[in-house]
């Protein structure tokens, strides 16, 4: 008996102290919470602290200028570790808390789209900043991304690259949810311009060996090679094309744009062609005072994902002021019909909930990003 | 009972077993006994399924066993026990003996799942089964003893039961006595007798001379492969080639083992 | 043909490293027929070491090999003394898990501290060495191949020619006559199996300067790779290991060629999968008897 | 006699505790408990299963993941393209991995453990990166819609799944206790103990070793099932290797060749970095650490020490107990 004792209380104790952390994050009743989630830990916790700063600093900016609706806003923010099954569990936090207005988040697709469906069930407004996945925002009527999708990117790269007299192109690209779709979109469209793709080669996330890819990619003769590929994956493609003396026009869907890039990449990356939503040496308006208050007030540049979790933020709001009160079906409504003029350029959605974006084009020159002539 | 015909079995360029033939009757203790290296462990595995020959033909009871895999001889009634000693440590005694009946039980997989009535009945019946085997050879208050906990005479008795469990009627021991003083060996000596006696068929490989000498009906002797003798105890004491073999040519004719 | 001989060139400075780390593996396995799963974290510490090294000290690729070395061969003897030493006796499968266990520890806790994300590597050798017919090979390939040819040739002679390879061969044919006949069997063990953390750790550097980079991850996949290599030249000889890195490379490189980069480690998996079925010596590797 | 049957009163009694706590559950917390529970008891059957496996066969399997994936892709397909019902895909995903375990055994069995352990970790590799790679699968998307099972025409909310999760591990679990405690699970460990010997008392351990590999296969596919269903959303490239580490950490921790080590070790090392918040940079750490440490110091995991042999725990105890006695009287 004595053991069953024990035995109950230590299990009572454990729920206990779970239920008492659940509690804690329930607050004020006049504030208006919003939820961030994004990969603070795990592989991805780069640009999860990157979307921490951004979204912590459109609050601040809104409960200087007062708030809206005359109340407060405050954030909830959940890690997801950049694993879905961590993700839908935030989710059904998030849900499960009524205070909880809205949620802006997550930073992947696989764990946006792993969390949808319970914020789809709950009604909850889902804007994923940075999930580009063509499938998101079509899947559910509350989710929106910012970044804009890769049939707008796609168009917009293969454009560029057909205009520069490449009729011939060799595309490596990552083999995820992401990288596929760009390479099929990008793909797709320089194909329906003309062009012609002579090579589409797959490489597994954690590749370090590109040697072998590249030679057969110079066996295929294009005019101008397209990776989809982080900074990392980036940087060792262009250093391995650079010791097989290959010397060709390096694409990329602006997913480079990152000072690691420059730092591995080292004298290899000079060249590379790349496109960016958002550039700190170069602001509009909306951008500028962004950028400045960023650097103020934590000492570094803020990069494109950020931003991007930063107009997010904003839209949300904005969308909460016009609508008036805290209805979600009126703020989605309002959300839909955004026209603004974001740090990451003028955002709109269209009828699926995908931002239509503009891009600039930059390239790499004497060791930093310069826009392109 | 058990026949072998020309039995060869090669490493590589080594023959270790050289057609070796010979015929175990039932009812009979029959050892094999020769120097070390003289392939008397590799005829036993190529009897048991380890080895395969590379020629040559096993029957037990006239039925040809050769090249069976270990388990398919085990079920035609052949044990065997082990040179160095292969219990199961991490089980007791008795569950030892419980493993030694496994030809014997019925349920299975599905059946031991759902834990249906019958199952547990034969459960219960092999409990008494080998409790009553325990008895039977003065092991059953160790029951509970993990194995490897038992004096090592007790092991090797333990591991002779184990594969008598398996209703065997022709148990091959592998140098059953190696390792034991004097005293075990003498119990182990009766202990074999006595089971020889309730009708088990025995062949033991023994490198104790002595030993097989008194306990033996029949004696095979191997050396380098080859089988150099073959008869009574009174047969192979005597034989030329027999002492040559054990203790070299100069002593051809000047001692009697 | 040029895009022959380039892959032919790629697909051997890749299996230098492999060939490396298939030695590391291959003397454990020797010693004691086992494997060290973190063999691949050793690797990873070795570029970890040098780019260290070449941060905070002094960018020299010497300096580094050093280190590497000794950084290699001490986290080798730790491991073996924690988990093989302190659990003989236990199973097999035991020390297999502990070793998981510790590889798993050494990635997470350089990634806690270095971070996640790949770092640059100083550059060395960057100039090309040459160039024919359209095939090029930098001053680093050579480096790489040269480096990985000696260390292969020192081991050799180690294992073939010193008093302590001879006590690492017998302990390899029977730990215990080896024991019986006066080698300290322990210490031939550790001596192996921390040389055998050095080749991996020096793979390491080589990988971090050859792709100027390193991460707290890439050690895995190189670490299981090469273990599918060293299967395929045959695990339980050093010549063997050597070969198996090499082909593995070259058949990669070409497989890649053929099929495409997204099956590269597919290639490799099934490579070992079907050598472990039809031939698990492996190519040059003799089959071991076991005693009944 | 009479402590025995005292200590098996007990027993009951704290499984029934256990099992009461289990049911409230969704009365009491919200569903972000609720989400972590079901992972947690996902995490039982993978455990329990591999168990069969490493605890009480021998035998070494890097690869469980692939299975689990099997299973997985097999209940999300099947619901999402031919809209079948969760019974059918749920037991056509066991069915699945059963039937990729007895392929992957049949031809990986034969070899030593270690070889064996690396085989079915490239294999589980090799069907992570050809299900990323076909179109059938959606390749790198992942399968998205996966919808909660139905019934009495309605779809199940997740505390009703949440209520199936538990009774498809109980029964799971309740099985595979039986059968440890029968022949069959004797067989098994004289297989893990001594393949010689065993075979000498005819056991034909390729046929054990194979009912036991595809048994677990098909548990590692109900489990794939139930996750596909719950979380409804999958990709490929959470099945990768780090999983089959964290399974093996489970029942190393928890205690191997033991019913209950596997369900402590994945509850636990499901829980604990959700109750510690600060500790979930370190989680993968604390896994490698906890597998080192148990395999050293508690080889039989958690459910092998004998805690009372701990000092300071048995003091704590027996100050515990006398005020517990002192209350009674």
């Amino acid at each position: 008996m004595k053991k069953v004792f024990m035995f109950l209380m230590v299990v009572v104790l454990l729920f206990s102290i779970a239920a008492c952390g659940e509690k804690t994050s329930s607050g004020s009743k006049d504030k208006i919470r919003i939820a961030l989630t994004a990969p603070l830990t795990g592989n991805q916790a780069k640009y999860g602290e990157s979307f921490k700063n951004t979204v912590s600093l459109a609050c601040k900016q809104w409960n200087d200028k007062g708030g809206v609706l005359g109340r407060e806003l405050e954030l909830v923010i959940n890690d997801s570790a950049g694993d879905s099954a961590q993700a839908a569990s935030v989710a059904q936090k998030v849900v499960s808390d009524s205070s909880i207005f809205a949620q802006v988040g997550d930073f992947s697709a696989p764990c946006s789209m792993a969390a949808q469906p319970i914020y789809d069930a709950a009604k909850m407004i889902q804007i994923a900043p940075t999930c580009s996945a063509v499938t998101f925002a079509r899947g559910s009527k509350w989710s929106f991304q910012i970044v804009g999708n890769q049939v707008l990117q796609g168009r917009f790269m293969a454009q560029w690259m057909f205009d520069e007299g490449v009729r011939k192109v060799a595309m490596l690209y990552l083999n995820n949810d992401w990288g596929v779709s760009v390479k099929d979109y990008v793909g797709d469209i320089f194909k329906e311009l003309g062009g012609e793709v002579v090579l589409q080669e797959p490489y597994s996330d954690g590749e370090t060996d590109f040697s072998a890819a590249l030679t057969k990619a110079r066996d295929a003769n294009p005019d101008a090679l397209f990776i989809a590929s982080y900074y990392n994956d980036g940087a060792a493609i262009c250093i391995q094309r650079a010791n097989l003396g290959w010397e060709i026009p390096v694409y990329n869907p602006g997913t480079v744009y990152s000072p690691e890039f420059l730092e591995i990449g080292g004298s290899a990356v000079e060249g590379v062609l790349t496109n960016v939503g958002f550039f700190p040496d170069d602001p509009g308006p909306a951008a500028a005072t962004f950028v400045e208050e960023y650097k103020n007030l934590y000492k570094s540049d803020p990069d494109y994902y950020g931003a991007c979790a930063y107009d997010a933020f904003n839209v949300l709001v904005e969308a909460i002021k016009r609508a008036g009160e805290l209805d979600n079906e009126k703020v989605r409504e309002e959300i839909a019909a955004t026209d603004y003029e974001g740090v990451t350029g003028n955002i709109t959605f269209d009828e699926n909930g995908d931002a239509l974006k503009t891009y600039i084009k930059i390239i790499v020159k004497d060791g930093k990003f310069t826009a392109y002539r | 009972m058990l026949r072998s015909e020309k039995i060869c079995v090669r490493f590589g360029g080594l023959v270790a077993v050289d057609h070796v033939s010979l015929t175990v009757e039932e009812g009979t203790i029959h050892a094999i006994i020769g120097p070390n290296g003289a392939g008397k462990t590799t005829f036993f595995n190529t009897i048991s399924g380890a080895e395969k020959p590379a020629e040559g033909k096993v029957f037990f009871r006239d039925e040809d066993i050769t090249g069976l895999p270990p388990h398919r001889i085990a079920e035609k009634g052949i044990g065997r026990t082990f040179q160095n000693i292969k219990l199961f440590n991490s089980m007791s005694v008795l569950e030892n003996v419980l493993c030694g009946m496994h030809l014997n039980v019925r349920s299975n997989i599905v059946q031991d799942m759902l834990g249906m009535s019958f199952q547990r009945r034969e459960e219960r019946e092999l409990l008494e089964k080998c409790e009553s085997l325990l008895k039977q050879v003065g092991l059953y208050d160790k029951r509970d003893l993990k194995a490897n906990n038992l004096p090592y005479g007790e092991q090797r008795k333990l591991e002779i039961v184990r594969a008598m469990a398996t209703d065997a009627s022709l148990l091959m021991l592998d140098e059953p006595a190696a390792g034991m003083n004097p005293t075990e060996t003498r119990e182990l000596m009766q202990f074999i007798r006595k089971i020889n006696d309730e009708g088990l068929t025995i062949l033991l490989i023994e490198h104790d001379v002595r030993m097989v000498m008194t306990l033996a009906d029949k004696i095979t002797v191997l050396d380098h492969g080859i089988k150099i003798a073959e008869g009574s105890a009174e047969d192979v004491r005597h034989d030329a080639n027999v002492i040559e073999a054990y203790l070299g040519k100069s002593y051809r004719g000047a001692v009697d083992v | 043909m040029t895009m022959f001989f380039q892959q032919l060139v790629n697909g051997i400075t890749q299996g230098g490293l492999y060939a490396l780390l298939a030695i590391a593996y291959s003397l454990v396995y020797g010693v004691m027929g086992l494997v060290n799963f973190s063999t691949g974290s050793i690797y990873m510490l070795g570029a970890m070491s040098s780019w260290l090294v070449c941060k905070y000290i002094i960018e020299s690729f010497w300096l580094s090999v050093l280190i590497s070395f000794g950084v290699g061969f001490v986290v080798a003897f730790v491991l073996e003394k924690i988990a093989f030493s302190a659990i003989r006796g236990a199973t097999r499968i035991a020390s297999l898990i502990c070793t998981i266990g510790f590889s798993q520890f050494i990635n997470e806790a350089v990634a806690l501290i270095f971070g996640k994300a790949t770092q640059g590597m100083s550059t060395f050798f960057d100039q090309e060495l040459f160039a024919f017919l359209g095939v090029h090979i930098s001053v680093m390939q050579a480096v790489l191949v040269v480096t990985v040819i000696i260390i292969l040739v020192a081991l050799q002679f180690f294992v073939y020619r010193t008093r302590i390879g001879l006590a690492i061969r017998t302990v390899s044919m029977d730990e215990k006559t080896a024991g019986l006949m006066g080698i300290n069997v322990n210490r031939t063990i550790s001596i192996a199996f921390s040389l055998s953390g050095a080749c991996a750790a020096i793979a390491g550097l080589m990988g971090a300067v050859y792709y100027r980079s390193f991460s707290a991850y890439m050690g895995w996949m190189p670490g299981i790779k090469s273990f599918s290599a060293a299967v395929f030249g045959g695990l339980s000889s050093m010549p063997g290991a050597i070969l198996g890195g090499y082909l593995m490379g070259i058949i990669e490189n070409f497989g890649v060629q053929v099929f495409s980069t997204g099956y590269r480690d597919v290639i490799s998996f099934i490579v070992m999968i079907v050598f472990l079925l039809v031939r698990p010596q492996g190519i040059l590797g003799s089959k071991k008897k076991v005693k009944l | 006699m009479e402590r025995k049957r005292y200590s098996k009163y007990n027993r009951l009694l704290v499984a029934l505790a256990a099992l009461i706590i289990v049911l409230i559950l969704p009365y009491v917390f919200s569903g972000y408990i609720l989400q972590i529970a079901v992972y947690a008891y996902i995490y039982i059957l993978l455990a329990s299963s591999l168990n069969l496996l490493i605890g009480y066969a021998g035998i070494f399997s890097m690869g469980h993941v692939g299975f689990y994936c099997v299973g997985a892709y097999t209940s999300a397909l099947l619901a999402t393209k031919l809209d079948m019902p969760f019974v059918i895909c749920f037991f056509a995903a066991g069915l699945l991995a059963a039937l990729a375990g007895a392929f992957v055994g049949f031809v990986a069995l034969r070899l030593n453990d270690i070889f064996f352990a690396f085989a079915t970790m490239g294999l589980s590799e090799v069907i992570r990166i050809v299900i990323q790679n076909s179109d059938f699968t959606n390749g790198t998307l992942g399968v998205t819609g996966i919808p909660l099972p139905e019934w009495f025409g309605r779809s199940m909310n997740r505390e009703e799944f949440y209520y199936l999760v538990v009774v498809i591990v109980v029964i799971v679990v309740v099985l595979i206790s039986k059968l440890a405690k029968s022949h069959t699970g004797r067989t098994l460990a004289m297989i893990r103990d001594d393949q010689n010997a065993a075979a000498s008392l005819g056991v034909n351990i390729f046929k054990y070793k194979m009912m036991v590999m595809v048994l677990s296969c098909f548990i590692a596919g109900l489990a794939g099932s139930l996750y596909a269903t719950f979380i409804q959303y999958i990709n490929a490239s959470n099945f990768g290797i780090t999983v089959s580490i964290n399974i093996i950490a489970m029942v190393a921790i928890g205690g191997m060749g033991t019913v209950s080590g596997p369900v402590i070790g994945a509850i636990l090392l499901q829980l604990l970095p959700e109750y510690i918040r600060f500790l979930s940079n370190f989680r993968q750490i604390i896994y490698g650490a906890a597998i080192v440490i148990s395999i050293m110091f508690a080889p039989k995991g958690l459910v092998g020490i004998r805690w009372r042999r701990i000092k300071l725990i048995d003091q704590l105890c027996c100050l515990f107990e006398t005020k517990l006695n002192n209350e009674e009287s």
